[in-house]
């Protein structure tokens, strides 16, 4: 075992022990050592990428002294090193270039305190993506909840408020379902553990003892993680506390962390319970339908929005409906074309949010589409970068999304039959459904402004923010172009993750 | 490697005219010579045959490729020249318009990417330079920059990318059922015996549908009429030349170079395609007839015209595919010349409608000459080229005889009636006493010039057009 | 060279056209030009009587594509026709000399005078479809001018009627042209059809319907129902000696393409005794007898006549579509005399308008006394056209009636002449009168108060081409044997197949 | 389903309708507290269940050190550990909860959450 085989675990950690330290520091100092953490995790997780492409499998991690079926470990694998790169290198571009406008949400006396709830969400996402354990699940899970909603309500705002009210209840009463779910299950495995947890779900799928309440148990997670994760229908609370949030909180929760609770998703499906169980309870074929029905309705809606960061927020309805239809298809090909569209949908919507932010700021604050006529000619950087985000949003060649939809359509055609069709159409649809509200929306920025609209003159957005921005954008360029390599990944790291 | 030179240098000159802040005469020059430059590889292209030349892998089964065939030469061409031709016409045109800048420098990068398209090697990079056209001609078409334009445009895109959206279905078809999106001359599924066939059509149909939003086929044609409000040369150039025949050209290749003419022959896969084009032949005249507005009208007749091009090749033998090619080529000339001189009589003259043109004829005969002519060969009179194309196209669909191919004859002719309605009636009332006295603004001779030379090529291709028409019966042969 | 002749005789009113246009000695001066058009007419005449005596040239002017030749020919058809027309053309033209003086933009009406002569003639000496539906057309938008001469809201109008109508039959026409291509063995021209008529592409009642579609287009210039609409408009509101070569000469274009069609490119046979030869006929028939009774209808005199060559020039069509010897030997009479009849009396009532002031007929009382030759030769044309013996009208139609009563056409071989005995009492009601009232005063002893007080007979430069197409009339109606040998032998050629 | 297994499985079925009772709580109510009510319910609930899953009569509690030997003397320590993390997670959410209803009241004086969002939406966004 070498050092590097450690990084993951020595990831989790710094982050909780820079959550532990950065509430004794001041703003300024938290700052930075949150953007250190979460570079180092950014490294150590590259790091642990190249470890595990060069491993022929998986390596399980103890912590702690007891092995399985006892004592906590998690799995680093191939998929889950990918996730932990993507994710955080999200999120460390998502907080150079948009730290300073939470600044402007926060005191300075309590600014430290954001920062750890920063690194406490990143802790959390690494754990989800990490463990192998349904208790570590929901713990983190709860963790995360909980930082993420800390996250949004800096925002002292009666509006943030009510939303993030509405996102309480609704991810509590996700989490007790979850939370019912692994109880069920352990009643009738006596297990909490993936490995162990996975040859006893065979055997009662062997035996046909408990089949009911296995179903009861894969329908209460699926559920939990579905409100949690704001799939169409349960999406209720996703767009006002996106578009309420800070700009950076709602980059974050809405392009890493509602990924993380997919992310678990697909690990129970894989790892605990068998992606033919699964298909065989028919819990693909309901996901399948609520992601195209998001796909559809979630564009819908945030064509009828008028506030830009409302119709940023329903677009992430609609992409997490891509995600969900990639799992409903119910074929690797179609979970590959999932966890593809998880990383892209990260990296575009995080740039999304922040170049939406930097419009506003040059636009008076305002969040109608009129005022910001010509934003784009106020903040070049800013607009570029947007309309790229949206070019990959609907999907042009070049960009990830691109990729995404080339992925989902020949998994949808390799099924054949309505499922075929559904993802065809749906995948057009959409597509035309996504250029309506954001080339709308990149039309809007280049417009000529109004007379009467007076702009205030802003404090420029700095060069180290725009460079990033221009740096991520190439990510998602990179995502277009050079997908071959991650996906082939992501493939070879599904098969090894039962 | 010249391909790839092509395409990107006016991109590239595009992109960077912005970062140069020319004085006018120095843009102009710049803008000419990257136009010219870039015409003058894909002339040389042309005559020399250049290798293939792979520029980027998406995947291990999707590359950017791009190559120059007998029937990308026939688009390439038209594009190389009259893209210089156009942007000549512009460069006068513009002047006293707002944001040029802007303006040329995305006409300059739409140069190269509807070279890009002609230059596509496969489904992919044509699909790319087909999604990256309509957005890089939308600022083209909401330039004037008022509610009305940039309704247009966002018509435009919103047209344009749901087409693609479903041409996208179609690539999908392609990859799994046939592993590449290669062009590939009789299609990929040749010598094939297909298991899948129905499905594959289903795909061809969507496919067809996609493309045929740029192609401008009847339920999906309104954009284009709209998109008349751009400035004169975009309207001229993009939306009878390059946009419009990139969705036709689209539709081609992947009738004869992706599915392949056996497994779409006698099936609803050709009859759908050729049912619609034949009703939008009589349905763009017939809409044209009904507008008075000069440029919506040539806009309708674009849309009639498109129809022609797609009915001849969806009679899916080398003669219809002849015909409609000589129709493209054809068309772009005369459509681009009736275009041209209208933005003369916009610009100059303030005459927008077809009621305002009286006395025309007195104050400009060469311009007004010069519409007649174009008329005349739109109209189809023998031996103007106008002719050339309908009687090849009407001797295709003779020959394949059926139903649907006698009643798109009758589509041909009730358009020639039509069109010689529409447009000869303006030409007449060019010559008749105006009613009121324009307020004229003096004419370059730039502009006469220019259009006097599009016009003698129309004249000395319908004198003598054996070698292009050999070219072309070639091309057809070789795809079929 | 072979054919040069046939090139000289199109390219010379079409230069002459230009230089009317261009040359500043030609087009600066009224005397020059007259001298100038008169001079090109009166070599055309020349030229043209040429290529009528020389016998069967072929020039193939250039290759549009290899199987798309443009070529002239001079067979038998296109003899006679074009002698008639360059003939009528110039008598025209020279009484134009002048009428025209008191018009305005007399230089474009004489450019495009000879342009569209250029056209007629070309038209006449086409040797394929193709190159008949090119001048066809050319046809219909240079000789759109002179519809237009006036600029009038009303003259636009016709002008535009004019236009949508030609070219809706021209695209009737096209569409049998593209049909029936890939169905005759010969490009060109053949005497009694190149029909391959056992292997059609199409169904033979679809080919039928294709082939009536066709001559109905063509019927259009020929003023033909259904397609008769546009003549009564627009030929009275061009000047008068134009509306006299679009009435006579022009619509005489229609029956020439239709001739074409029949005799050179279907064959007579392919029809004979089908559904229809029995359409054609009875729409010539209803198109004679319409005429007529529209023309007597008609108040305004040019109104009349063209309604009268509606009428007319279907008896020609009657004569065609019989498809027999006797009946095509009246169809051709008919065309020379409804030519030279009805080009001298729109001439005649152009001197009417221009001298006495006066468009309708009911203003014509004791005219005679006014202006004595014009109304002389106005009746003597008249009885002509209502077929009086001896002169010319009545041998035309006593041919095309013989030749339905003997042609074995069921119905229509009675009907036929039934109708054109009914015509031409109608032609007597409605042109007659006139030249009553003007003689005799009608029901007023005093003249009409419309006629101008100067009225009186036009100069010589207007009377003496009357004057030698009354002589014609007269003249070819006592021997019109001069003629029917000539056309007899034309005829034959047509007809081979089935005598 | 016999109903022996109801009565016979006592803790389960208790949990199952307490769950229900805070669930519908959860939805239906409109006041914010209430709500925080039925929440801490079903929560209850949930562990309850989770406790009596765990639960095997006759062992012992896995921190009981005197003269144990062997692992199977215990019961699983896990769902007890699973129901003491959720009980700290309720803590805290209910704090939070409280802490965000206290933000509301004071802001817009009612404690009804339609309100209150009705009242936001015509607050500048």
């Amino acid at each position: 075992m070498t050092l590097v085989h450690n990084f993951p675990f020595f990831s989790i950690l710094l982050c909780m022990a820079a959550g532990i330290f950065t509430s004794v520091f001041k703003a300024r100092v938290s700052k930075i050592l949150t953007l250190m953490v979460v570079g180092t995790v950014l490294v150590l997780s590259a790091l642990t990428l190249r470890l595990t492409l060069q491993l022929e499998d998986a390596y399980p991690f103890i912590m702690g002294h007891f092995p399985a079926p006892w004592g906590n470990e998690i799995r680093i694998g191939r998929l889950e090193a990918l996730m932990a790169t993507g994710f955080s290198a999200v999120m460390f571009i998502s907080l150079i270039a948009g730290f300073r406008h939470a600044e402007s949400f926060v005191s300075e006396q309590k600014f430290n305190l954001y920062c750890i709830m920063v690194d406490l969400a990143l802790a959390a996402v690494l754990v989800l993506i990490f463990t192998n354990d349904l208790f570590t699940v929901y713990v983190f899970i709860e963790i995360m909840t909980i930082a993420s909603c800390a996250l949004v309500v800096v925002r002292q705002n009666g509006h943030t408020l009510v939303a993030i009210t509405r996102y309480m209840i609704m991810h509590l009463f996700g989490s007790g379902l979850l939370l019912m779910g692994i109880a069920m299950l352990y009643g009738i495995t006596g297990h909490l553990l993936m490995v162990p947890l996975k040859e006893a779900v065979q055997q009662i799928v062997e035996t046909g003892n408990h089949l009911g309440p296995l179903t009861v148990v894969i329908a209460l997670i699926t559920a939990g993680l579905a409100i949690k994760s704001a799939m169409f229908p349960f999406h209720g609370w996703a767009p006002d506390t996106y578009a309420f949030a800070p700009p950076v909180s709602a980059a974050i929760l809405s392009g890493i962390i509602s990924k993380a609770y997919i992310f678990v998703l697909i690990k129970f499906f894989y790892r605990v319970i068998g992606l033919e169980v699964i298909i065989s309870q028919q819990i693909t074929q309901f996901l399948f339908v609520c992601g195209v029905a998001g796909m559809i309705i979630g564009s819908i809606m945030a064509i009828s929005q008028r506030d830009i960061r409302r119709m940023i927020a329903y677009s992430s309805v609609a992409q997490i409906g891509y995600i969900y239809m990639g799992l409903g298809i119910g074929t690797r090909a179609g979970v590959e074309a999932a966890l593809f569209q998880m990383l892209v949908h990260a990296a575009v919507k995080s740039l999304l949010f922040l170049s939406t932010y930097e419009l506003i700021n040059v636009s008076g604050d305002r969040k109608r589409f009129h005022y910001l006529h010509g934003a784009g000619y106020r903040n070049v950087p800013a607009g570029i970068v947007f309309t790229l985000a949206a070019m990959s949003m609907v999907g042009i060649p070049f960009t990830g999304g691109f990729i995404v939809k080339l992925n989902l359509a020949i998994s949808g055609i390799a099924i054949g039959g309505w499922v075929r069709v559904m993802v065809l159409l749906a995948l057009a649809l959409s597509t035309l459904l996504n250029s309506v509200y954001f080339l709308h929306t990149v039309v809007s920025i280049y417009r000529k402004p109004a007379e009467d609209h007076i702009y205030p003159e802003t404090p420029k957005m700095p060069a180290y923010a725009g460079v990033t921005l221009f740096v991520s954008m190439l990510l998602v360029v990179y995502l277009g172009i050079g997908s071959e390599p991650i996906l082939r990944v992501i493939e070879t790291g599904l098969k090894t993750f039962s | 490697m010249i391909l790839a030179l092509a395409v990107a240098l006016p991109i590239v000159a595009g992109a960077l005219l912005p970062a140069f802040r020319f004085e006018k005469a120095r843009r102009d020059l710049y803008m000419m010579t990257s136009a010219v430059l870039a015409s003058t590889l894909t002339f040389y292209a042309l005559i020399a045959d250049q290798p293939a030349i792979n520029i980027i892998s998406l995947n291990h089964f999707l590359d950017i490729t791009l190559k120059l065939d007998d029937l990308g030469k026939v688009f390439a061409g038209i594009i190389a020249l009259l893209w210089p031709v156009s942007l000549l016409y512009a460069t006068d045109y513009m002047k006293g318009h707002g944001k040029q800048t802007s303006f040329f420098s995305f006409f300059l990068m739409s140069y190269g990417v509807t070279l890009g398209i002609a230059m596509s090697g496969n489904l992919l990079t044509l699909y790319v330079f087909y999604e990256i056209m309509s957005l890089s001609t939308l600022p083209l078409v909401m330039h004037g920059g008022s509610a009305k334009s940039i309704k247009a445009g966002l018509k435009y895109l919103y047209y344009s990318l749901g087409g693609s959206a479903f041409a996208f279905i179609g690539l999908v078809y392609l990859v799994y059922y046939g592993g590449t999106t290669e062009f590939v001359p009789g299609g990929l599924f040749q010598g094939v015996s297909l298991t899948h066939s129905a499905q594959l059509r289903l795909g061809y149909v969507l496919c067809f549908l996609g493309f045929s939003v740029k192609a401008a086929v009847f339920p999906v044609h309104g954009w284009l009429p709209e998109a008349a409000v751009a400035p004169t040369p975009v309207t001229a150039l993009l939306h009878a030349v390059a946009v419009v025949k990139s969705g036709v050209f689209a539709i081609l290749r992947v009738t004869y170079f992706s599915f392949g003419v056996t497994m779409l022959r006698d099936s609803y896969a050709q009859y759908v395609p050729l049912a619609l084009s034949a009703f939008t032949i009589v349905y763009g005249c017939t809409m044209a007839l009904k507008e008075k507005h000069l440029k919506r009208r040539l806009a309708y007749s674009t849309i009639s015209n498109l129809s022609y091009i797609i009915f001849g090749a969806m009679l899916l033998t080398p003669h219809g595919l002849a015909a409609g090619l000589m129709h493209l080529v054809f068309h772009a000339l005369m459509k681009i010349t009736l275009f041209l001189i209208t933005g003369v009589l916009n610009e100059r003259a303030h005459i927008y409608d077809v009621g305002e043109m009286r006395g025309i004829g007195r104050q400009l005969p060469l311009l007004a000459a010069l519409f007649t002519l174009g008329s005349l060969a739109m109209t189809g009179l023998p031996p103007l080229i106008g002719f050339i194309s309908k009687w090849y196209l009407a001797g295709a669909a003779a020959q394949v005889g059926g139903t649907l191919p006698i009643l798109g004859i009758v589509a041909l002719l009730i358009s020639a009636l039509l069109t010689g309605i529409y447009l000869m009636v303006p030409a007449v009332t060019m010559y008749t006493r105006p009613s009121k006295l324009a307020a004229w603004q003096p004419v370059e001779t730039n502009f006469s010039v220019l259009l006097a030379g599009l016009s003698a090529l129309i004249l000395a291709l319908s004198l003598y057009s054996a070698p292009l028409l050999n070219f072309l019966n070639n091309t057809a042969r070789g795809a079929v | 060279m072979e054919g040069l002749l046939l090139l000289i005789a199109i390219l010379l009113p079409a230069v002459g056209s230009l230089l009317v246009m261009f040359l500043p000695w030609v087009n600066e001066n009224r005397n020059n030009r007259c001298i100038f058009v008169g001079a090109v007419m009166v070599l055309e005449c020349i030229v043209v009587l040429l290529v009528a005596l020389s016998g069967e040239q072929t020039l193939v002017l250039f290759e549009m594509t290899k199987d798309l030749p443009i070529a002239l020919r001079s067979d038998g058809t296109s003899r006679v026709f074009s002698a008639v027309m360059a003939l009528m053309w110039t008598i025209s033209g020279f009484y134009s000399f002048g009428y025209m003086k008191h018009e305005q933009n007399e230089k474009s009406y004489y450019a495009f005078y000879l342009m569209t002569l250029a056209s007629l003639i070309a038209l006449t000496l086409s040797g394929t479809m193709v190159t008949m539906y090119l001048f066809f057309e050319m046809m219909t938008f240079i000789s759109m001018p002179m519809v237009l001469h006036s600029r009038s809201k009303e003259a636009v109008a016709a002008g535009i009627k004019y236009l949508i109508y030609s070219v809706a039959g021209a695209t009737m026409g096209l569409l049998g042209i593209f049909m029936l291509t890939p169905n005759i063995s010969s490009t060109f021209f053949v005497a009694g059809g190149s029909l391959m008529t056992d292997q059609l592409t199409l169904p033979l009642a679809a080919m039928q319907a294709v082939i009536l579609i066709t001559l109905i287009g063509f019927g259009t210039k020929a003023g033909m129902f259904p397609m008769h609409g546009w003549l009564p408009t627009a030929h009275p509101v061009a000047p008068s000696p134009a509306s006299a070569v679009l009435s006579g000469v022009i619509t005489k274009a229609g029956v020439l393409c239709i001739f074409r069609m029949i005799f050179y490119v279907v064959g007579p046979d392919f029809i004979r005794g089908t559904w229809v030869q029995w359409t054609l006929l009875a729409c010539a028939t209803i198109t004679v007898f319409m005429g007529s009774m529209l023309a007597l209808r008609e108040k305004q005199i040019k109104k009349r006549l063209a309604y009268s060559s509606v009428s007319q020039v279907s008896y020609v069509l009657c004569g065609v579509f019989i498809l027999d010897t006797m009946a095509l030997e009246g169809a051709f009479l008919q065309i020379v005399f409804h030519a030279l009849t009805k080009d001298a009396l729109f001439l005649c009532a152009g001197a009417i308008i221009l001298k006495a002031g006066i468009s309708r007929v009911d203003e014509m009382q004791n005219l005679g006394k006014r202006m004595p030759w014009t109304m002389w030769m106005f009746t003597i044309c008249a009885i002509s056209l209502v077929g009086i013996p001896p002169l010319g009208g009545f041998i035309a139609k006593w041919h095309i009636a013989e030749g339905a009563l003997t042609s074995g056409t069921q119905v229509f071989s009675w009907l036929v002449p039934t109708v054109l005995l009914v015509s031409a009492m109608l032609t007597a009601g409605y042109l007659l009168p006139p030249s009553v009232s003007a003689f005799f005063g009608g029901m007023a002893q005093t003249e009409s108060p419309a006629i101008r007080e100067d009225a009186k007979d036009p100069g010589l430069l207007m009377l003496v081409p009357i004057g030698i197409l009354t002589l014609a009339i007269i003249i070819l109606g006592a021997f019109p044997s001069i003629m029917i040998e000539n056309f007899d032998n034309v005829i034959n050629t047509l007809l081979k197949g089935a005598l | 389903m016999p109903w022996s297994l109801l009565y016979e499985n006592l803790e389960q079925t208790v949990a199952v309708i307490l769950f229900g009772i805070g669930f519908s709580i959860l939805l239906l109510q409109r006041n914010l507290i209430r709500k925080i009510i039925g929440l801490n319910i079903m929560d209850t609930a949930v562990y309850l269940f989770l406790a009596s899953m765990g639960y095997i009569s006759g062992r012992k509690a896995p921190i009981v050190v005197d003269g144990v030997t062997e692992v199977t003397a215990y019961i699983n320590p896990i769902p007890a550990g699973l129901v003491l993390t959720g009980i700290v997670v309720s803590v805290s959410f209910t704090a939070i909860m409280l802490a965000l209803t206290v933000r509301l009241y004071r802001r817009y004086h009612t404690l009804d959450i339609d309100e209150i969002a009705m009242l936001a939406r015509g607050e500048d966004a």
